[in-house]
């Protein structure tokens, strides 16, 4: 009998997650030093994270292509919306109104989940066309005019700023901690299994609806959070840019440029975009159009997104989930 | 003289080699008949000739041009046709429709809708129907007359009695003897019935395990030979079956 | 109230045959090709603003316009498949939906930039048929620009048809969309068919731009709802026939219209969710077909199955 | 070896499954005892891989019933069956290609056998050891060759702790010196208690380990009993070497 052990997290790795721990911290002292416009950008940078991982979540692992997830992007934000009229604290709202989401998410999977691949894409869709209708119906949201969220005009504009900005960090952060753990047990090796051949994970015992229903869950949270801490910040809730198309232009982009169904890719690829915005986002749809044209080239030419490239360099994946068998001759 | 030249094709699905290196030479109007056990390559070479299956080395030549890397459309416009294992009709499409595509997609000649049903006699009350909704017998006849449509110099017909009845393998290989019988075109058959093949074909192939182990008139071989040739067993301890 | 209704019935159903074509390129790639395209609707919107260039701009009569626009949609169809989705496709099933919503957002926004955002309408260029109607007994008043629409409608899809049934184009397609390689088989070139479908397709959702900017004013913008409509049109008329496109989106254009009878807002929201019920009725019937009834069925869909499991016993040592 | 002291242990009884007009199974018995091994064996397009479809779960069958150590397994998903003890590989080996060899075992072990990591770990070790894979562990199974992908579809479906194991032509492509150890490890599977359904053209192999044979065509059970007088019964010829050459 050959002896064997689990082979424990590359040096390299551990030197990234140590440096992603410090720049946690540094992020964390930020506010005491930034100015108000970098606070407000790295507010929407973390925005961008949780909403590429969990997208990657979906369509990188679960093999779940949806092109309606703003659905729970909108959601998030009216929800949140809601409480903050009955009565909830606005910053308890952000991540209750979040939360609330699975209990939505839970009974729609149940339905999408049965669609194949394109199908599931658009009916998720004019799933999200159907809830921004059903939210337009909503009369405190007044149609296509919509609601503002003015009691966070109550409080000092730093401390709302900085507020928002540090628990956009720390939600972030836990979405990133949260899906690596959950990618490294039972359920990432399931995930993948399914992705790769749901008919063979079901042969070899994975409950392939319930896996797919948790995953279905769990990005649905995360881009309601999303969707919270975007209201948050902008404060103006319109039916139209909540539940818009673009939310799934930009975490497809982020995901596809960064590489598709990799722990990095997402976070790189958020990291891109936020800088392509502040640099070409004033050439407003041209640079739109320019983000669909790089996203269809990734697409076609890079599927491995920017992991994929370093991975080659490297010979091997930065940060993988991969769990290697280190054989020790006895 | 030839009219296909193989030369040592080795064809892959992925990673599993089902051609190793087979070469055979067909001329024209002669029936061969390859003969083999399951997972001998018989169907993988007829695709390869069929341009279905782009072999992974060797070359194939017909009437003398290089058509190795020629993708099965253009064969069928330059004079091979296949009807292939499972017969592939169009299901939601009449038999008429069946015949008509490759009438008007392969070579002209003088086989027509009308032609095919003269040779296939039984497919006249069905033209009109649906060809998803046929008889085994019936599928076949239909596949073969399509294959026919096409005019083709060389006819390949996959696994011909399979999922038969005998009466409609009767009835097949009657339109068949008599194709046969004009010399015009080689056909190139996959047989499971080894009696029929033996009493059909100018000459037989015996497959297995990707390589031709037995090639020749039927008249050379004994039975014992070709059952032993069939199940791939060389000089062993016979088996048990 | 029975005028109203009435009313609402015809417009329901004239309005379905614009759903019909924009769906009819949409099931027709869907059902060939099997590829779906998510930047339909912004095809057909390119080729309503190419056309309103080409009246306003170019001063050609209307159908002039679309006579040179159809082609030239065609064409764009075929070169978009011959270097995008070809490719895409061959990716499995998660590369034609990114490539495609990514080439959506690219064409949004590319018309944007071109057209920039102004809401326009080929309206004012078709001149009284853009309002003029016929009175019908019963105080029915019938626009004479939707029956254009839907007269056009029943004959592009009739056409298209006779197209697959009679045409050897036509047996092509159909032969490539039932089994490519049988059809290759047959001297069928199977990449050539899912170009021309390619190129078919776009030239119907171009019709159907060109029709949606007679009757309404359009934006860049406006083609993700196009695809919606479509999809759902598609799926309630049941995918891979013709026949079944038109019947769903007259299904749809009538739902839409008569929740129109309730509010505005009603209208786009009850399309949707006839649309949504079609898709669930559909999914717990393969389910009760799964699992053998209806209650078994429904409790699969559900996630609540009561089997409880048994670990293996076995162990191998 | 019919012998009706074994205890039944999956039984099908007149499964069918139609694709359109196609039968693949037409009203087709099937049964196996516990610790029996039973081996199929039929022409191209008989219906022995969508038999072990339909007893696996993979797709639902157009009508009959299908049950295992007494319960009513029919309208169970894969892996409900496969949790209860019902393992399968796959005639094309269908690895998890995007994980490693022992990436792949894990996921069986922990889903199907319902093992904890570290107990799973283990097991998942021992399977490799005992299909020759252990050096190829960290190896993606994309750059596994056909051989080693029929060695994972067997080390998976084992890595689940099954009771009955069904095994789709696992012997193609080997050569001889390969199919010995392939005979030796199906052997020790049954000498451990484990039921065994074998798909297998490689009639030689087969005759080695099982006790009863089945010989299918076109979808319907032709001959089912002792392996020998299966191969003699004249149906079976027929079908497969059509008349037999005079």
């Amino acid at each position: 009998m050959t002896d064997y052990s689990i082979r424990p997290i590359p040096q390299f790795d551990r030197a990234i997650i140590a440096g992603a721990g410090m720049a946690f911290v540094v992020f964390g002292l930020l506010p005491m030093f930034g100015s108000a416009l970098v606070v407000d950008k790295l507010t929407m940078l973390f925005i961008y994270i949780i909403l590429a991982v969990t997208w990657n979540l979906l369509a990188g692992y679960a093999g779940l292509v949806s092109v309606g997830h703003q659905a729970f992007v909108g959601l998030g934000a009216y929800m949140m919306l809601r409480m903050v009229e009955a009565g909830v604290p606005p910053f308890i709202a952000i991540v209750a109104g979040g939360a609330v989401i699975a209990l939505i998410a839970w009974p729609m999977a149940a339905f999408v989940l049965r669609l194949r691949a394109g199908e599931f894409a658009i009916a998720m869709w004019v799933l999200a066309e159907t809830i921004r209708s059903l939210v337009m119906l909503d009369p405190y949201i007044q149609g296509e005019t919509g609601r503002s969220l003015v009691v966070l005009n109550a409080y000092d504009p730093d401390m709302r700023r900085n507020t928002i900005y540090l628990m956009a960090l720390v939600l972030a952060g836990a979405v990133i901690v949260i899906s690596y753990r959950l990618l490294h047990g039972r359920l990432g090796g399931e995930t993948q299994a399914i992705r790769d051949d749901e008919e063979a994970a079901g042969s070899v015992g994975v409950s392939t609806f319930r896996v797919k229903r948790i995953i279905f869950v769990l990005s649905a949270v995360g881009c309601a959070l999303a969707g919270t801490l975007w209201l948050a910040s902008a404060i103006t809730f319109q039916p139209r840019t909540a539940f818009g198309i673009q939310w799934s232009v930009f975490m497809l982009f982020m995901v596809l440029v960064g590489g598709l169904g990799s722990i990095l890719g997402p976070i790189l690829g958020a990291v891109l975009f936020m800088t392509l915005q502040v640099i070409f986002g004033d050439f407003g749809v041209w640079y739109l159009a320019g983000l669909g044209i790089v996203a269809m080239l990734f697409a076609l030419h890079v599927p491995r997104g920017i992991v994929g490239l370093l991975s080659e360099k490297m010979g091997r994946e930065p940060i993988t989930m991969q769990k290697l068998l280190n054989p020790k001759r006895t | 003289m030839s009219v296909l030249n193989v030369n040592n094709i080795i064809c892959r699905h992925g990673l599993m080699t089902a051609l190793r290196g087979v070469s055979l030479e067909i001329h024209a109007g002669e029936v061969l008949c390859v003969i083999g056990a399951n997972g001998a390559g018989k169907t993988t070479l007829m695709r390869a000739l069929a341009g279905a299956h782009i072999p992974d080395a060797g070359q194939i030549l017909f009437q003398g041009r290089d058509i190795t890397r020629q993708n099965a459309h253009t064969r069928v416009r330059g004079g091979i046709a296949m009807s292939p294992e499972g017969r592939r009709l169009f299901a939601d499409m009449t038999v008429r429709e069946n015949l008509m595509i490759a009438g008007e997609n392969g070579q002209n000649g003088d086989w027509t809708l009308d032609r095919v049903l003269t040779a296939f006699p039984q497919l006249v009350p069905l033209i009109d129907k649906q060809a998803g909704g046929l008889s085994g017998g019936q599928r076949q006849a239909a596949a073969i007359g399509r294959a026919l449509m096409a005019n083709p110099d060389v006819l390949l017909l996959d696994e011909v009695s399979l999922g038969l009845s005998p009466a409609a393998v009767e009835g097949v290989y009657a339109s068949l003897a008599e194709i046969r019988d004009t010399r015009v075109m080689a056909m190139v058959i996959v047989e499971q019935d080894l009696s029929r093949s033996l009493a059909f074909a100018d000459r037989i192939l015996c497959m297995a395990e990707g390589e031709i182990k037995l090639a020749g008139s039927p008249a050379d071989f004994t039975k014992d030979q070709i059952t032993d040739a069939y199940f791939g067993i060389q000089n062993e301890a016979p088996a048990d079956v | 109230m029975f005028e109203q209704l009435l009313q609402a019935i015809l417009q329901g159903a004239l309005l379905g045959g614009y759903y019909a074509i924009i769906a009819a390129g949409l099931s027709l790639m869907f059902g060939v090709v099997r590829f779906i395209n998510l930047a339909h609707g912004d095809l057909s919107i390119l080729g309503a603003l190419i056309t309103l260039s080409l009246v306003q701009i170019l001063g050609l009569p209307v159908l002039a316009a679309i006579a040179v626009m159809l082609p030239l949609m065609a064409v764009i169809g075929w070169l978009m498949h011959m270097f995008l989705f070809e490719r895409a496709m061959k990716g499995g099933f998660l590369l034609p939906i990114l490539v495609t919503i990514g080439l959506g957002a690219a064409l949004q926004n590319g018309m944007f930039g071109i057209w920039g955002s102004d809401t326009r309408s080929l309206g004012a260029s078709i001149g009284s048929l853009a309002w003029s109607s016929w009175y019908l007994p019963g105080g029915i008043i019938l626009g004479k620009l939707p029956v254009l629409i839907f007269g056009t409608a029943v004959i592009v899809i009739g056409a298209l048809h006779l197209m697959l049934k009679r045409t050897g184009l036509g047996r092509a397609i159909r032969a490539t969309a039932s089994d490519p390689e049988a059809a290759e088989l047959c001297g069928v070139d199977a990449r050539q068919v899912h170009r021309a479908a390619a190129a078919i397709a776009v030239g119907l959702a171009a019709i159907a731009g060109v029709f949606l900017a007679m009757r309404a004013q359009i934006t860049p913008y406006s083609g993700p709802a196009q695809l919606i409509f479509a999809f759902e049109a598609v799926v309630i008329g049941g995918i891979g026939s013709l026949g079944g496109t038109l019947i769903g989106g007259i299904i749809l254009g009538l739902s839409q219209t008569l929740g129109g009878l309730i509010s505005a807002q009603m209208s786009l929201l009850s399309g949707h969710l006839v649309f949504l019920g079609v898709l669930i009725w559909r999914i717990c019937r393969e389910e009760k077909l799964a699992h053998g009834g209806w209650r078994a069925g429904l409790k699969a869909v559900l996630g609540l199955s009561s089997k409880r499991r048994k670990l293996a016993s076995g162990d191998l040592s | 070896m019919n012998s009706p002291d074994l205890q039944s242990h999956l039984v099908a009884r007149r499964l069918r499954k139609s694709y359109g007009s196609l039968k693949a199974l037409d009203d087709v018995s099937f049964h196996v005892g516990k610790g029996e091994a039973v081996g199929i064996v039929g022409p191209n397009g008989a219906g022995k891989t969508t038999l072990f479809g339909a007893l696996a779960g993979s797709f639902p069958v157009s009508g009959g019933q299908i049950t295992f150590a007494g319960d009513d397994i029919t309208h169970d998903p894969a892996e409900t069956r496969c949790a209860m003890g019902i393992a399968r590989t796959y005639q094309v080996p269908r690895p998890f290609l995007g994980m490693t060899v022992f990436e792949n075992v894990m996921v069986a072990a922990r889903a199907g056998g319902g093992l904890s990591a570290a107990p799973a770990t283990d097991h998942a070790a021992k399977i490799l050891e005992q299909t020759g894979l252990f050096a190829l562990a960290n190896t993606p199974a994309a750059a596994l060759g056909l051989l080693d992908r029929k060695r994972l579809e067997v080390a998976r479906a084992l890595a689940t702790s099954p009771d009955i194991i069904l095994l789709d032509e696992i012997g193609g492509g080997l050569t001889e010196a390969e199919l010995v150890q392939l005979i030796a490890l199906i052997q020790s599977l049954k000498d451990n208690g484990m039921t065994i359904v074998w798909i297998e053209h490689i009639l030689h192999a087969l005759i080695k380990v099982i006790d009863r044979l089945v010989c299918m065509a076109e979808g319907r059970v032709l001959a089912a009993g002792d392996p020998n007088a299966v191969m003699q019964n004249a149906d079976v010829r027929r079908a497969y070497l059509g008349s037999t050459p005079e």
